[in-house]
């Protein structure tokens, strides 16, 4: 792999940048390989790269249907926390900050994951009690974390309305300061680069279209470029998921909605962190750029249609509004969609099947992200050792069978 | 944003006046404690979420506060038939094709 | 004159007795009425209008309207009025309006950055940030500051936007995007079979290209014909017309949205009305009629002020009196930009020459200008620019396309405007944005509307139809097909067509990247987006490095990213892509366009819901007396509910304190009017109750009230409240205020899916009873004053609910206790709530009673161990975690909701969380609502969480502390200490207990 | 003690009758149409023994044309839903339609007196279109909306029953706990073309 920095930049600048590497191949899929991972999105790029650099197998590919990244790694509001209220879920996010941190020197590729610190605020004297719960969960689970009265807010987002006669008043926050935000499509590159550097075949415009088994357990996949024999298979397709369930004759407890998200037009520098309500229901960053990166709520409806309904961009840039009267004039710029699969608990799947081989992890829903590397990292170790990492182990598929939900509805809301 | 038509106002309404409902014709077993946990959770969680044809119950939140079912296609959100609750849809996937 | 570019009268749109005084970047210049802020610079001879983003070079105005992406600007005088990003195209000019650049520092024409641009320009390919500031992780927020220092084009208003804003709903059988010739065809066409029309265009008057064009029609100038057309759709009552509207999306099943700007064009505060409105158009059938855009070419040093397009410049000329320039090289692939150069040379300045790429060309307009003694050069292009911050002259030198080479001698010319066109562009945004994906058709080297889903038509230059009389006719016949299909007229246009006489046309080249003698990654700068500095060279290096799709291209490079959203660069970046991956441009394929069309306000798209409407605030019939008394409010869901009753130089806590103490020791009053009332009758009511709660209901007598719990299918609680048996046939359920509606929904949904057999009626009362808890042990002195019943324990006993007379008001009165004190709740029409609440509140006066809020409420019922659903729970407890078997039917026939979900594995655990009560060590403490708990203090982090305090108070009856809690195995370890780490780093101990603190037996409450 | 006995409308804190006359040209005509008696009468309309009773009732038959109404002398019958329907009646007479009802009915049907839930709202004037336009997603052309039609849908972001009275009248049915907010928003829409109380 070409090593990436300023003086290799200086260098190229010299040859008028003529001598760059390619990043990727296009290699023709190989008749077999030992894993094929279902969806090049940042969960199956770093499924990938952990399983080729943590367990040694590196005959792999990772099939994607249309281009790197393309899902809904190229479509979210790219906020990364780790506090979520139950054990199980705060001590997932917290692997994968751990990973954020030190990720971009071990891919050579500059994620710009920004700390910049997500503040969660609150509306009603239940969400500060909630908020309350959480960061002392967070705290005792050894996650930063910190209650702002409204003062404290008010001097960390001077230009957040923190008024009384706001229709819902800002009573405090949770404050994380390791949180933050990252260069959404640089995470997919990075772990493709590194990936594909270890081995890793990257087929893009590769449809999966069917599961092929043999004796009860997996013995590849059917695609648009012809069958691909594999010894295991690993799912992380997303709002796709249950499509590729149904494969193999499989439902999942998964809903795919569509969730949307949008720019302002690049504004200067105005606000440093990240600001998110769910009383509201609006959330917002702005990027490196200075754009205003805003996500909306879920339409209550299925679609996989990359797209959404008006109502819920009126209602959210209302709620924009609401925070930040001042940013009635900016004007927006953008607003797409993608297909996020929703899980009853609000928390994500990371499990074996009925079939031997296959592997699925998906229902991250509007809150995947953060989680890139963690989850990358404990699917990888539950293939390769068909048995859950232990961090994966309370989010298997049967707890719908014995109730042991963990239901981040509770205090999250949502978990963006 | 959908055009929804109830079919019990009988005219199209804007999606505003709606709340979906979620999958339709999932029936509650009569006899809940004879399933066994995995047959219960399926009726509870596990859903078709399909690409494609889905039958789905809608409920006139802001109208006549009537649920019902739609067949729509979760890909180019166009809604094929609605029908009233207790119904079967003339369109199905099988059919289409 | 100081407007030196500014030509004789001709256009009518210049309104020469108005003269405007605007500014820009502090210096002061004039126009006319009808400029447009743009217009009125290059009628000044502004050259430099701002700084590229990231080199940071001077840039000037290349095109006349949506697809400008230099012309960028901060508008507007004050904090709160500014606007930033406004496109000077896309801008009209008003009497004292200020304008600036939004890049450049410290001036756009000096300009610091430019020197780093110029030092780093050449290190910063795309994929820079990604491949450099990787070390030390700790540093990057430090670089990160840097780099954000130079983001952003325009700067937010800081202070809150004095303007208003609205919305409006339309619906249509035919909306018609677009006013160009095409578009007004259609909308005449359709209006006249008496179809309700909709019309919109983006500009400021209906037109579109006929506005810059001397075509003539039926023997007239277009804008005549324009004129008598908007005259006939002026005058018919079925057709609605919204200039300055833009569609910025076209949703599913034909909504579209459209910005109307109102007062922006006449200046700042124009606040008589809205500033913008969006209309959201259902439409029966939709045309779009969005025309085309015109390609420019990409060629070296392209963005040197001076550069533009040519059908910018016949529209500068024609339709603002305004020639940018005085000595013109027009470049082209087409005979169809000769105008601008005719239309330069007529204007009285010089062209120096037509550089046309094709080997000839024999259309009558290249005769011509021809005959009007211009020069043209075939086979050449204009290889690169020279000049900084303004065009000096040109390269130009023969090339041969297909092999993408330069084949000859490079010559110099001088001049100062280079106009350019590639060709033509259809604008497909709109038909792209529900999902439907743009089809390359080869005839007319272009994208058009692909296959969709929606009632669709598409017309004139978005099919890449462009001789007028063509575009005419398609107008005519769409619209008149549209309009059939929308249940209106026969599907034919009846009238006559105007005439008009196209010229001839030879054909066009195809040409998206004008080759160099260098190899493009040595030329000087071949700029394809131009509002993020995308060049010709970087996106082939995003395909050298295997960035191949064009959505990496796009993601890599930034091509399309801006605020024009690639109106400009998009397809030629595409064709670069395609050709330096071999492939054809069919196969390269789009980006996907999406919303907006262009920039929409924010205030626009919130409309009339903010500030005290961003969402409905509810308010029971009492809330009058509660302002006038002082009370603070607490939105519980969408209602004000008093939270508690200050009295002047109290602090919460003694408010608090003094409501509580006034409960146990004499009477207090509640306005419980928020909870939700569901009025149940049929005969199978009961039934019913049993199988949405999880207690028995077939013994409840008539005039009994009883207390429910109801779960979700997955066993966990989601509500509660009491439900009276009006009679057999009827019973009224009270639920939590936020549950209101959720209840009610839920009912409906088992009653109309599951069980329609149940004959039973659900309808909401909520808001038909104002309810008031009068509840202390002077409850009854209180009650019977104002009651025309003998409402002594005897007659009326604990948990029963008659009908009386309250202050001459009929009422239904509950004798149930959330407070644990002998409590009434009394009922009566809402019509008559203030006046029986005042007449109970003077009755009480003797008695000391109180009015108390919710907060005080909360700590009374939490000394009697009642829970609040959604702050002792959270979805995932059940009635037994409470603690509440006793609430759980054992015997009830039918398998209830949420009973089966108990059986699984995990409700099967003895360690589950389960409801306590705590009392801290130290009595005076009060736990933190929140606070979790541990056995072990003394762990390490991550520490083992056993539960968390749900209700914490200090109870002034009692005199100590206590709270609520759930606790793993809570239940059989009553008397155990447990420990709470605060976040002020301290741990302080507390006794499990029962969770009823106050008057276990229940005995104040019968009495 | 007083005997007086207050009633007040949901708008009562409104002062509207202090309002009354003030503005004279406006584009927007508001008046409350106070403290009427509202039934919500809920039944089967395919049971003719149940639609002859409320006729025999009300006087007047039970519109059971989706969004239909239907007017007596002593009664507007508005439908809601197939097996709903809101029926208004003076003030007080609303007991004794009740018990009338519930006296003559047989079978499955439901009546809640619901008259402190809900208020009227008459909107009329020259701007009438242009409000309603701001304020409800549904099609206001007579060709959709004729006079006597009644629809259930959203006015801003409240749920509101509406009845066209007559080209440019129209009767919305709010809830008491949104007619404030219902209040502000008329006033907020109406800025640009004048508001008279009547
Ligand atoms: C608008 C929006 C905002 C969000 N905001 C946040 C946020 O702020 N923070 C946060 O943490 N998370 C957020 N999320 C969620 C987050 O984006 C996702 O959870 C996460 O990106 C999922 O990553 P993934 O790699 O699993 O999925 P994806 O990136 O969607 O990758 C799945 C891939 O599978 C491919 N695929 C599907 N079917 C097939 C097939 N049959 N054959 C081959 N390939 C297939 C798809 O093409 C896709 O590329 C947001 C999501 C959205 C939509
Ligand atoms: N011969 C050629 O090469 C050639 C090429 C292109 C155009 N033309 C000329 O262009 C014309 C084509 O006519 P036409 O009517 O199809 O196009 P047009 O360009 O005349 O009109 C399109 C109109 O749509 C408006 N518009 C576009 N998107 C909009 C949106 N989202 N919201 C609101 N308004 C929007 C534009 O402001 C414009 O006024 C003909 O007159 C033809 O002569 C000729
Ligand atoms: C964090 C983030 C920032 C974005 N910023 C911009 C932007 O400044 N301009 C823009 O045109 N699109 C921006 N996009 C949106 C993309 O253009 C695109 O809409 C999105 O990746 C979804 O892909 P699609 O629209 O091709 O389906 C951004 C996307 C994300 C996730
Ligand atoms: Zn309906």
């Amino acid at each position: 792999m070409q090593q990436y920095s300023g003086f290799g930049l200086l260098k190229h600048s010299l040859s008028y940048h003529e001598n760059w590497q390619r990043v990727w191949s296009n290699p023709i899929p190989k008749k077999h390989y030992d894993v094929v991972i279902i969806g090049g999105g940042g969960h199956g790029l770093a499924t990938a790269y952990y399983l080729a650099k943590e367990h040694g197998i590196t005959n792999i590919a990772v099939v994607e249907k249309g281009y790197l990244g393309g899902g809904n790694t190229a479509r979210n509001t790219t906020i990364i926390r780790s506090n979520y209220l139950w054990d199980e879920a705060s001590h997932l996010y917290e692997h994968s900050l751990k990973l954020w941190e030190g990720l971009a020197q071990e891919l050579n590729y500059n994620l710009m994951f920004s700390q910049r610190g997500v503040l969660n605020l609150g509306h009603s004297l239940q969400d500060m009690r909630d908020i309350e719960r959480r960061v002392n969960s967070n705290r005792l689970n050894g996650i930063d974390g910190e209650v702002l009265t409204t003062a404290q807010v008010q001097e960390m987002v001077p230009i957040l309305d923190c008024s009384k006669n706001a229709r819902y008043p800002v009573m405090g926050a949770s404050w994380q300061a390791r949180a933050g935000t990252a260069r959404h499509d640089a995470v997919a590159w990075g772990f493709a680069r590194a990936a594909e550097a270890l081995g890793v075949d990257l087929l893009q415009q590769t449809e999966v279209t069917g599961i092929r088994r043999k004796d009860g357990a997996v013995a590849g996949v059917e695609t648009n470029r012809g069958f691909i024999s594999a010894g295991k298979v690993g799912c992380v397709a997303a709002g796709n998921s249950s499509v590729i369930a149904k494969m193999v004759g499989m439902e999942l407890p998964l809903e795919s909605h569509p969730l949307q998200a949008m720019v302002s037009e690049p504004l200067k520098p105005i606000l440093d962190t990240v600001v998110m309500s769910n009383h509201v229901h609006g959330y917002v960053s702005q990027s490196d750029k200075g754009d205003l990166v805003i996500g909306a709520g879920i339409d209550g409806y299925l679609g996989y249609g990359q797209r959404g309904s008006f109502n819920v961009v009126e209602d959210t840039i209302a709620a924009i509004i609401e925070m930040f009267p001042m940013f009635s004039r900016v004007r927006l710029n953008r607003a797409w969609g993608g297909i996020v699969d929703t899980c009853p608990d609000a928390c994500p799947i990371i499990s074996k099947t009925h079939v031997k081989g296959l592997y699925f992890n998906c229902g991250w829903g509007t809150g995947g992200f953060k989680a890139t590397p963690g989850s990358g990292n404990i699917f990888a170790h539950t293939i390769a050792h068909d048995q859950p990492h232990p961090l994966a182990k309370p989010f298997s598929v049967d707890r719908f069978t014995s109730g042991e939900l963990i239901d981040e509805h509770g205090a999250a809301g949502v978990a963006h | 944003m959908l055009h929804i038509y109830c079919p019990y106002c009988e005219e199209m309404r804007e999606e505003e006046e709606f709340n979906p409902a979620g999958q339709a014709h999932i029936e509650r077993p009569l006899q809940p404690e004879e399933l066994s946990d995995e047959q219960w959770a399926r009726y509870l969680f596990f859903r078709k979420n399909p690409r494609g044809l889905h039958h789905e119950m809608w409920v006139h939140a802001h109208g006549c506060r009537k649920y019902f079912n739609i067949t729509r296609n979760t890909v180019t959100y166009q809604i094929m038939e609605t029908y009233k609750m207790g119904l079967q849809p003339n369109i199905t996937a099988s059919k289409e094709g | 004159m100081s407007q030196i570019n500014r030509i004789a009268a001709s256009s009518k749109r210049i309104n020469r007795t108005r003269t405007l005084n605007f500014t820009f970047n502090g210096k002061e210049y004039q126009g006319f009425e009808g400029d447009t802020v743009a217009s009125a610079l290059l009628a000044n001879g502004v050259d430099v209008i701002g700084r590229s983003f990231k080199y940071s070079r001077p840039r000037g105005i290349i095109t006349s309207d949506s697809q400008e992406p230099n012309a960028i600007f901060q508008i507007g005088s004050s904090q709160s009025s500014t606007i930033p990003n406004p496109r000077a195209t896309q801008t009209d000019l008003y009497n004292g309006l200020t304008a600036s650049s939004t890049n450049g520092w410290p001036n756009v024409d000096f300009d610091l950055m430019s020197t780093v641009g110029k030092l780093g320009g050449s290190m910063m390919p795309p994929g820079f940030y990604y491949k450099t500031f990787m070390f030390p992780q700790s540093l990057w927020m430090s670089y990160e500051h840097l780099i954000r220092k130079g983001a952003g084009l325009g700067a937010s208003p800081t202070l809150s936007d004095p303007d208003s804003y609205d919305k409006m709903h339309q619906h249509c059988d035919v909306m018609i995007v677009g006013g160009g010739p095409a578009g007004l065809a259609a909308a005449l066409s359709a209006a006249k079979t008496g179809a309700r029309v909709i019309i919109s265009d983006e500009q400021n008057e209906f037109g579109g290209s006929l506005l810059c064009s001397k075509q003539e029609i039926n023997g007239d100038l277009p804008s005549l014909w324009v004129e008598k057309v908007m005259t006939q759709l002026t005058k018919m009552d079925n057709v609605l017309l919204l200039p300055r509207s833009t569609v910025f999306g076209y949703y599913d099943h034909n909504l579209l949205g459209i910005n109307e700007r109102r007062t922006d064009h006449l200046g700042e505060n124009q606040q008589q009305c809205s500033r913008q409105r969006v209309h959201k158009v259902r439409a029966k059938q939709v045309i779009l009629a969005t025309g085309a855009h015109e390609r420019p070419l990409v060629y070296g040093n392209n963005d040197v002020p001076g550069c533009m397009l040519a059908t910018a410049i016949s529209t500068y000329i024609n339709r603002y009196d305004v020639v940018p320039g005085n000595e013109l090289v027009l470049m082209t692939t087409n005979d169809n930009a000769y105008k601008a150069a005719i239309d330069w040379h007529q204007a009285g300045r010089k062209v120096v020459t037509i550089v046309d790429t094709r080997s000839a060309s024999n259309g009558e307009l290249v005769k011509r200008a021809k005959s009007l003694g211009i020069d043209i050069i075939f086979g050449h292009a204009v290889i690169e620019v020279s000049g900084k911050k303004r065009v000096k002259g040109v390269d130009i030198a023969p090339i041969n396309a297909v092999n993408h080479s330069v084949i000859g001698a490079v010559k110099h010319l001088s001049c100062d405007t280079v106009a350019s066109s590639g060709g033509w562009s259809p604008v497909v945004h709109l038909s792209s944005h529900t999902g439907s994906r743009p089809i390359w058709k080869e005839e007319v080297a272009g994208f058009v509307p692909g296959e969709t889903v929606q009632k669709q038509h598409s017309c004139g230059g978005l099919e890449g139809i462009y001789a007028l009389s063509k575009v005419l006719s398609d107008g005519f016949t769409t619209g008149a097909l549209a309009a059939q299909a929308a249940g209106k007229g026969e599907g034919v246009f009846e009238g006559s067509l105007p005439l008009t006489n196209d010229p001839q046309e030879d054909e066009s080249m195809a040409l998206f990247h004008v080759p160099h003698s260098k190899k493009t990654s040595r030329a000087p700068k071949q700029f394809v987006d131009y509002q993020n500095d995308v060049t010709a060279a970087g996106i082939e290096l995003a395909n050298r490095e295997g960035f191949e799709s064009i959505e990496h291209v796009k993601r890599y490079t930034a091509l399309g990213f801006g605020t024009d959203q690639g109106k400009l660069g998009n397809i030629n970046g595409m064709a670069i892509t395609a050709k330096s991956l071999g492939k054809t441009i069919a196969e390269t394929g789009t980006t996907i366009f999406r919303p907006m069309y262009t920039p929409t306000t924010f205030g626009a798209l919130a409309g009339a819901d903010v500030k005290q409407l961003f969402d409905p605030a509810r308010f029971s019939a009492m809330h009058k007396w509660h302002l006038e008394n002082g009370a603070e409010f607490e939105d519980v869901g969408q209602w004000k509910r008093p939270w508690y009753f200050p009295r002047p130089v109290e602090t919460m806590q003694e408010s608090l304190e003094r409501e509580c103490l006034a409960v146990r020791n004499d009477v207090g009053i509640l306005d419980a009017s928020t909870l939700g009332k569901i009025d149940i009758q049929g005969k199978d009511a009961r039934e019913f109750l049993n199988r949405v709660y999880t207690n028995p209901w077939s013994k409840l007598a008539v005039g009994k009230c009883r207390y429910g719990v109801m779960c979700k299918e997955d066993g966990m609680v989601f509500d509660d409240g009491v439900t009276a048996c009006i009679n057999d046939n009827r019973f009224l359920m009270t639920t939590t205020t936020g549950g209101a509606a959720g209840v009610l929904q839920w009912l409906e949904l088992w009653h109309q899916t599951e069980w329609p057999e149940l004959e039973v009626y659900f309808s909401t009362v909520t808001d038909h009873w104002s309810t008031m808890t009068v509840t202390g042990p002077k409850a009854r002195k209180v009650l019977e004053k104002v009651c025309d019943i003998d409402v002594s324990n005897d007659n009326f006993k604990y948990m029963d609910w008659i009908e009386a007379k309250v202050a001459g008001v009929k009422a239904r009165i509950f004798r149930i206790s959330f407070t644990g004190e002998l409590s009434f709740e009394i009922n009566v029409q809402a019509n008559y709530g203030l006046h029986t609440w005042k007449a109970v509140m003077a009755a009480g006066e003797e008695f000391n009673i109180t009015p108390y809020g919710t907060e005080t409420m909360h700590i009374l019922r939490a000394e009697k161990g009642f829970i609040i659903v959604g702050q002792d729970t959270d979805g995932s407890v059940t009635p037994q975690d409470l603690d509440m078997n006793w609430v759980v039917g054992k015997n009830k026939e039918f398998s209830f909701l949420g009973k089966r979900s108990w059986g699984r594995d995990d409700n099967q655990r003895d360690d589950r969380k389960q409801m306590v009560g705590l009392k801290p060590k130290d009595p005076t403490f009060v736990l933190p609502e929140g606070a979790q708990i541990v056995f072990d203090k003394d762990q390490p982090i991550p520490m083992t969480m056993v539960g968390h305090v749900t209700s914490s108070y200090y109870s002034a009856s009692m005199g100590y502390s206590f709270a609520l809690a759930v606790v793993k195995g809570g239940i059989n370890r009553k008397g155990q200490s447990v420990f709470l780490p605060l976040s002020n780093g301290t741990t302080v101990e507390a006794e499990i207990c029962s969770p009823i603190f106050y008057d276990p037996k229940g005995a104040r409450q019968n009495v | 003690m007083s005997n007086l006995i207050q009633v007040e409308s949901p708008l009562h804190h409104a002062q509207l009758d202090q309002l009354i006359g003030q503005s004279q040209s406006g584009g927007i005509i508001f008046h409350e149409a106070a403290l009427f008696g509202h039934l919500n009468l809920r039944g089967n309309a395919d049971d003719d023994a149940f639609l002859t009773g409320v006729q025999e009732v009300l006087d007047v038959a039970l519109p059971t044309t989706a969004c239909s109404s239907a007017k007596s002398e002593s009664a507007q019958i508005m439908w809601l839903a197939p097996d709903e329907w809101l029926i208004v009646v003076a003030s007080g007479s609303e007991y004794d339609v009740e018990e009338k009802l519930r006296a003559t009915l047989k079978g499955h049907f439901a009546v809640s007196d619901i008259s402190g839930a809900q208020t009227l709202i008459e909107l009329s004037g020259m701007n009438v279109i242009d409000l309603m336009k701001k304020s409800t997603g549904y099609d206001l052309h007579l060709d959709s909306f004729p006079i006597g039609k009644v629809v259930g849908t959203t006015f801003a972001k409240a749920g509101a029953h509406i009845l066209r009275l007559s080209e440019d009248k129209f009767q919305l049915v709010i809830r008491r706990s949104f007619s404030d907010y219902v209040w502000l928003w008329i006033q907020q829409s109406s800025k640009e073309y004048g508001l008279s109380i009547v």
